[in-house]
């Protein structure tokens, strides 16, 4: 069924593995932060993939046996921009919470003076 | 040329964000000497024929290839010119709708992912556009401060996730055939098991950020909280990037079996999202809303039109899907600037707010109602001419009653969401009055567009034939 | 007259009205001087230029100018003689209902846009009349349909809305429809000009079941507008709108339009050999017939006077499709010249009921007892306008009904004879108790809600003189139809041309 | 047969920490949970003869990330009651992604053993490449103009999060730890220059090396110093602009400097320049990229916002 070596296997499913653990965790969770963190996850699983399929290059018995530098520049570019996202979603999460707990407190004291009147 | 339109929105982002002072007048200004350049372009493309450029200058494969031919040098130019045009509004308006200064290196930056991405050929480049692209159109959809922080976040997260699942289809792809260029990718393309998962993948993630049915469901809420121009930018165009990398993916790599296989999905996604989009647009009380899920409505006529052309193959339903992509963007833009533009006059979010808007706002909902009647498909509008190569197509095809009537259902439900706010401003007994004076400016700039898009039949035959044989 | 100016003649008429309407959109409520200059200078214009038009036509010259659009089907205005017929009513009758819209309009709010709309609406329908293909015929239609919306709902009223509404329902609907069927013809022989013998001839065999259909959904949208039976229900309804529109709405525009194009689509487009090939007459014939009295006996019925009105077009334009289907030289005839006939009728008839309503209140018919005393000049007009329409001579009315059962026992249909004298006496039925009350019954109590609109004249002047000028235009019609310049001679010009292809 | 032991283990080490932090209770554990991942993570690339990727993953992935998750942590609201969710709820999930996984899986197990020949391409390209490095030369020469977009959406970032920012509380400093900090920062500052250096022949670049910069400077700053470290200080924007802007001006350049006769190719440099400039676009790159992180990371200084106007280049 497959040609690949056992070890790229276990890595091959471990990638995949995450990547599923990581898309669970999207769908259910329910908190955002621990959405963005399945987001992560997601990437790390991909990413994870992306250097197993580079290492291809060092397992075989090949005349070049070279890591793909370009899954690897792929790699590093994909980590850059990931960590941007994730950073723009975790200000608008903190924007988001700061917005809500100033909501609630004029909420809270109105609550807390209905009684008295 | 091509570098042209790429240097420019990318040197006028950082010189505004150098000195921010200037940056309404730097926009305005890239925005024009862009659409000078997209013209040319165009006609460079017209004359000599597809322009093909290696970055960097190494052997293909191993560069990121760009490639513009004519639907992409049509898509830059309209790009620019509504860069250009929602550029004026907001600086006619940000003083009173408090746009952030944030506004203009965004837009710019919106510019320079739309422009690489209609231009890229190359599987990675493209996934690195597209995140731009999502970010650059949360960023715009923030602008609006507190109440567009939570769809915000979720068009955000939503994104990341269809932009993963891009990733990881590039992945696949790239692991079983180690090359990121398209064509060359379509040389040795095999349809087989990885190829297909790969493929259905990078479609979930793609039709995830653009909206199309079923997964639109962050659309309408992240449009409708934007300030008035990002909607218009964001309806107009963001979401015809992912659309536009979905056409490539399967006009150009797809294998014959691959593509039997799912034309018929495509098709009743789109006619779903016709349907249950104008459902929704119709029942909706707020005015951007409504708006909003026409745009999810109408992006399932170009779902449709692509799955009709991978099904059939016939030449006219492509020129139905980009002319449909050109003139929803040219009437969507007028309509989110029209409504943007009376809702913040007449002062209220529902589409009550329209009430008596004929009488208070009369060019502004003249822009809105001819707008519409390009979205419905009224002759001689750009909408018009995209349903009738649709219509034509299917009739050559012979036997296609059901997407006939459907198509008719769909026109009608048009129709009727247009014409329920139309009607509203007609009201006269009880007219909303204007928290202030209109201003004339803002409300020709959203009329523009929508002249814009009935002066594409104009050119209709040129366009026809232009995008019949693109096809990508 | 240089070649280049009759290229751009169609044009040039459609641009006479189009252009004052776009500038008065502009002008503000107080530029009344200047917008009723304009409004009549483009009336003027429009006129010169189809008097020119029109004597070319007669000597035989075809006017042709197109825009490239479709691939297979250009933008045509085409000046023959069955659309110049359509062209000399909408602009007479124009420049009728301008003035009387004038006057009507006097102290209400919004003018400028009314009379925009006003003007766009006449463009349309000139541009309907002028079309040369029936792509453009299309594009005309819709944009009839949205610049006839504006002024059903122009009250603003819920009811006027409710109408608006409906109205688009019907005609919305319809112009999918038949945007369907003419992509269908289109994409089975595209899309020519219109001929005389019609075009679809060469693709009959193999095709008769698609070219039925595209008849079929082409009929039934013309239908919506033409009123025909089962399709005719916005147009009872859409009576709210102000009179003037009414009487173009009716007379005029909109429902015309629909007649108009079921002539061209049987004459132009499909041929009378192909009608007979597909068998389509039969049923168009049965269905108008069926709407001829149904709509006379739904009119007896009403007991306001712009519905009994508005069901007695749904019966009388029945007549012009039943004519056209009958397929014979001498029906078509009728057919033809009962499209101006009805026209000038109806929109006399709009024109007395506006200034009743305008200058006693009066919207029932039971409160017109006696009117004639107070209003002899527009009673007067009402009864020609009536009396035409039960067909009695020397009104125009009779001139139509003669060729048309001329036609019918012609063509062998003798049955539709019964149908028109039936007709003709339920219109009877419910014309002359009214000309009968206005006369002859003693005024019941006082007038609704009488206004002072003329020292001199029983109403307000520009409201009388367009009622005036039609009804004498309708006798003139009836009494000197065997001219060169009556409509009746125009329309067996009109069928020698059509009936010569061969 | 050891080394598929250790294998073996490090990847259900992973899963198990993907999976915990998923499904820990409190969120504060799943980004403790989620940083530990990103170390293993690191470790598992390092097996993989990545060691570049696993530096910018443990710099990136774990450390920044989880430094930012932390920061966002801090302005959530504590939850009362954490949400439970009824077995349908997590059922139906489940079987989507179990769906998911077993298509994703059978792809990947059909693809080819061997590498893409891509690797051939890149070696015969080097030598005219500038540097020695194969992914410094992909990042910076074959495919550069990835590497500016993802500068450009590095940037964007920064202007969506400042946009987006709430007011900042002045943290309290620890005297301890400005003493270490001080300390730190020049070692930092040597220790990123010889990333940058090395990433022309070895392991690291200008990712590395501007990750590491950043984290000295946000130390530095959540100890109060640094406060001209603002964006409305003009030549901070400039410095942040830079690694955009010089990758900009240096790709003008190189068409300036191109013989006249040859096409315009964008982004192509010089084979006799190129080491030149690549060293230099990766110096902007680094700085522009720690100060990105930075202000990322630590946001804007409460009380420095008014002092600085906006314009002051202009």
């Amino acid at each position: 069924m497959t040609d690949l070596s056992s070890q790229l296997l276990l890595y091959i499913g471990t990638a995949a593995g995450l990547f599923g653990i990581g898309l669970y965790g999207f769908i259910v969770g329910p908190q955002t932060l621990r959405r963005i963190l399945a987001l992560n996850i997601i990437g790390a699983g991909i990413f994870m993939l992306m250097v197993v399929l580079a290492y291809r290059g060092l397992a075989e018995e090949a005349a070049l046996t070279l890591t793909d530098p370009v899954l690897h520049a792929l790699i590093l570019t994909g980590l850059v921009v990931a960590v941007s996202a994730t950073a723009f979603a975790l200000a608008l999460l903190t924007r988001l919470n700061q917005a809500k707990s100033a909501q609630c407190k004029p909420d809270q004291l109105r609550h807390g003076q209905e009684p008295e009147q | 040329m091509m570098v042209v339109l790429l240097v420019l929105p990318l040197l006028g982002t950082l010189f505004m964000l150098l000195w921010p002072k200037i940056a309404p007048l730097l926009a305005l200004l890239t925005a024009s000497v862009c659409s000078l350049a997209a013209l040319q372009l165009l006609f460079l493309v017209s004359e000599q024929g597809n322009q093909q450029v290696l970055l960097a200058g190494w052997p293909s494969g191993l560069a990121i290839s760009l490639e513009a031919n004519s639907l992409s040098s049509l898509l830059i130019l309209l790009t620019a010119l509504l860069q250009l045009l929602v550029g004026l509004y907001a600086f006619a308006t940000h003083r009173r709708d408090k746009l952030g200064a944030g506004f203009w290196p965004l837009s710019c930056m919106l510019q320079l992912g739309l422009t690489a991405l209609w231009l890229s050929r190359d599987l990675f480049n493209l996934y690195v556009c597209l995140e731009l692209l999502g970010i650059v159109a949360v960023a715009l959809v923030s602008l609006s401060g507190d109440k567009a922080i939570k769809p915000a976040l979720n068009y955000l997260l939503l994104s990341l996730f269809g932009s993963l699942c891009y990733l990881l289809g590039v992945a696949i792809l790239y692991g079983a055939y180690g090359v990121l260029d398209i064509t060359v990718l379509a040389a040795r393309w095999q349809a087989d098991l990885p190829s297909s998962i790969a493929l259905l993948l990078m479609t979930l993630g793609l039709m995830l950020k653009a909206a199309l049915w079923p997964l639109h469901g962050w659309l309408p809420a992240a449009h409708a909280a934007a300030p008035a121009p990002v909607s218009a930018l964001l309806s107009a165009l963001v979401v015809k990037g992912p659309l536009f990398i979905l056409c490539l993916l399967w006009l150009q790599l797809a294998g014959a079996t691959q593509v039997a296989a799912v034309a018929p999905w495509f098709a009743g996604c789109g006619l779903a999202a016709l349907l249950l989009g104008g459902v929704s647009a119709l029942r909706t009380p707020f005015a951007k809303n409504m708006v909003a899920y026409s745009t999810v409505a109408q992006l399932g006529y170009a779902m449709l039109a692509l799955g009709l052309l991978l099904r059939f193959n016939q030449p006219l339903f492509a020129a139905a899907l980009w002319l449909f992509v050109l003139a929803h963007a040219l009437a969507k833009a007028a309509c989110f600037l029209a409504i943007g533009e009376i809702t913040a006059t007449l002062g209220g979010k529902r589409i009550n707010t329209l009430k008596g808007a004929s009488q208070t706002m009369p060019l502004a909902m003249f822009a809105f109602a001819v707008a519409g009647g390009s979205l419905i498909g009224l002759p001689p509008s750009g909408g018009f001419l995209a349903k009738w190569a649709l219509l034509q197509g299917l009739w050559l095809q012979g036997g296609q009653l059901f997407w006939l009537l459907a198509i008719v259902l769909a026109t009608l439900l048009s129709a009727a969401y247009v014409f329920r706010a139309v009607v509203l401003a007609f009201d006269r007994a009880d007219p909303v009055a204007p928290d202030f004076a209109p201003r004339i400016l803002p409300q020709w700039l959203a009329l523009l567009p929508a002249l814009a898009v009935w002066a594409m039949a104009l050119y209709s035959e040129p366009l026809l034939q232009l995008l019949k044989q693109e096809g990508l | 007259m240089s070649p280049f100016w009759q290229q751009y003649l169609p044009l040039s008429i459609i641009l006479s009205s189009l252009l004052p309407g776009l500038i008065i959109f502009t002008l503000k409520e107080t530029q009344v001087k200047l917008r009723i200059s304009l409004n009549l200078f483009g009336v003027g214009v429009k006129l010169l230029l189809v008097l020119l038009m029109w004597q070319a036509v007669k000597a035989g010259q075809q006017f042709y100018f197109s825009l490239p659009f479709l691939p297979g089907a250009d933008l045509v205005l085409q000046g023959d003689a069955l659309s110049l017929l359509f062209v000399v009513l909408s602009s007479v009758l124009w420049l009728a209902t301008t003035i009387y819209a004038i006057g009507y309009l006097e102290q209400s709010p919004l003018r400028s846009r009314f009379f925009g709309y006003f003007s766009l609406c006449v463009s349309a329908t000139v541009g309907l009349a002028l079309a040369g293909n029936l792509v453009t015929f299309l594009l005309f239609y819709e944009l009839l349909t949205l610049a006839t919306f504006p002024l059903v709902v122009h009250r603003g009223t819920p009811e006027s809305l409710a109408a608006g509404r409906r109205y688009l329902a019907y005609t919305l609907s319809g112009g999918v429809i038949l945007m369907l069927g003419v992509a269908l013809l289109h994409s089975l022989v595209q899309s020519p000009l219109f001929t005389p013998g019609g075009y679809v001839a060469a693709a009959v065999s193999g095709n008769e079941g698609l070219l039925m259909l595209a008849f079929a959904l082409m009929i039934m949208v013309l239908g919506v507008k033409a009123a025909l039976l089962p399709l005719h229900g916005w147009l009872p309804q859409a009576m709210v709108a102000p009179a003037p529109v009414s009487a173009l709405l009716h007379a005029v525009a909109v429902v015309k339009a629909g007649a108009f194009g079921i002539i061209r689509l049987v004459y132009d487009v499909f041929g009378v050999e192909s009608m007979q090939a597909l068998q389509l007459a039969q049923p168009l014939m049965l269905l108008a017939a069926a709407t001829i009295l149904y709509g006379s006996w739904r009119a007896l019925a009403q007991q306001d006077i712009k519905r009994r009105l508005a069901y007695s077009t749904i019966s009388q334009v029945s007549y012009i499709t039943l004519g056209v289907a009958m397929l014979g030289p001498l029906a078509a005839v009728g057919g033809l010249v009962h499209l101006v006939h009805q026209g000038v009728m109806k929109i006399t008839l709009f024109f007395c009921a506006g200034n009743f309503a305008e200058t006693l209140g009066i919207h029932k018919i039971r409160e017109l007892n006696g009117v004639g005393r107070r209003m002899p000049v527009t009673a007067m007009a009402f009864t020609l306008g009536a009396l035409g329409m039960i067909g009695i001579p020397p009104t125009a009315g009779f001139i139509s009904k003669w060729y048309l059962g001329l036609g019918a026992a012609e063509v062998g249909q003798n049955w539709l004879i019964l149908v028109f004298a039936l007709s003709g006496l339920l219109n009877a039925a419910y014309f002359l108790p009214v000309v009968y009350r206005m006369w002859f019954l003693p005024q019941s109590g006082r007038w609704p809600a009488e206004q002072r609109l003329s020292n001199r004249f029983e109403t307000h002047w520009m409201l009388l003189l367009p009622a005036i000028f039609t009804a004498i235009l309708l006798l003139l019609m009836g009494l000197f139809a065997s001219t060169e310049l009556s409509p009746l001679s125009w329309s067996q010009l009109i069928v020698e041309r059509e009936f010569r292809h061969d | 047969m050891r080394l598929l032991l250790f294998d073996a283990i490090l990847c259900l080490l992973l899963l198990t920490l993907a999976l915990a932090s998923i499904l820990s209770r409190q969120l504060a554990h799943a980004v403790i949970l989620y940083i530990a991942f990103g170390l293993m993570m690191a470790l598992a690339w390092a097996r993989l003869a990545a060691p570049d990727l696993a530096l910018a993953e443990a710099a990136i992935g774990a450390g920044l990330t989880g430094a930012l998750c932390f920061s966002a942590l801090a302005h959530q609201q504590p939850q009362l009651k954490p949400d439970v969710l009824n077995w349908p709820k997590r059922l139906w999930p489940a079987v989507f992604v179990l769906l998911m996984l077993g298509g994703v899986l059978a792809a990947l197990l059909q693809l080819p053993p061997s590498a893409s020949q891509l690797i051939a391409v890149t070696q015969a390209g080097i030598g005219n490449s500038g540097v020695s490095h194969p992914v410094t030369a992909v990042l910076l020469n074959f495919r550069s103009w990835d590497t500016l977009l993802e500068l450009v959406v590095l940037l964007l970032a920064l202007l969506g999060a400042r946009q987006v920012a709430p007011e900042v509380k002045p943290a309290t400093s620890w005297p301890l730890s400005l003493g270490w900090s001080r300390l730190l920062a020049p070692m930092v500052i040597l220790l990123a220059g010889y990333l940058l250096w090395a990433g022309a022949s070895q392991p690291g670049g200008a990712f590395q090396a501007g990750a590491l910069l950043a984290a000295g400077a946000v130390v530095l700053r959540l100890n109060q110093q640094l406060s001209w470290l603002s964006w409305s200080n003009f030549w901070i924007r400039l410095l942040i602009v830079s690694g955009v802007l010089v990758f900009v001006l240096m790709a003008l350049l190189a068409i300036l400097l191109t013989p006249g006769n040859t096409d315009v190719v964008w982004l192509r440099w010089p084979p006799h320049l190129a080491a030149g400039i690549i060293l230099l676009v990766e110096l902007f790159a680094t700085l522009a990229i720690a100060l990105t992180l930075t202000l990322l990371v630590a946001g804007e200084p409460a009380s420095t916002g008014a002092e600085h106007g906006c314009g002051e280049g202009a």
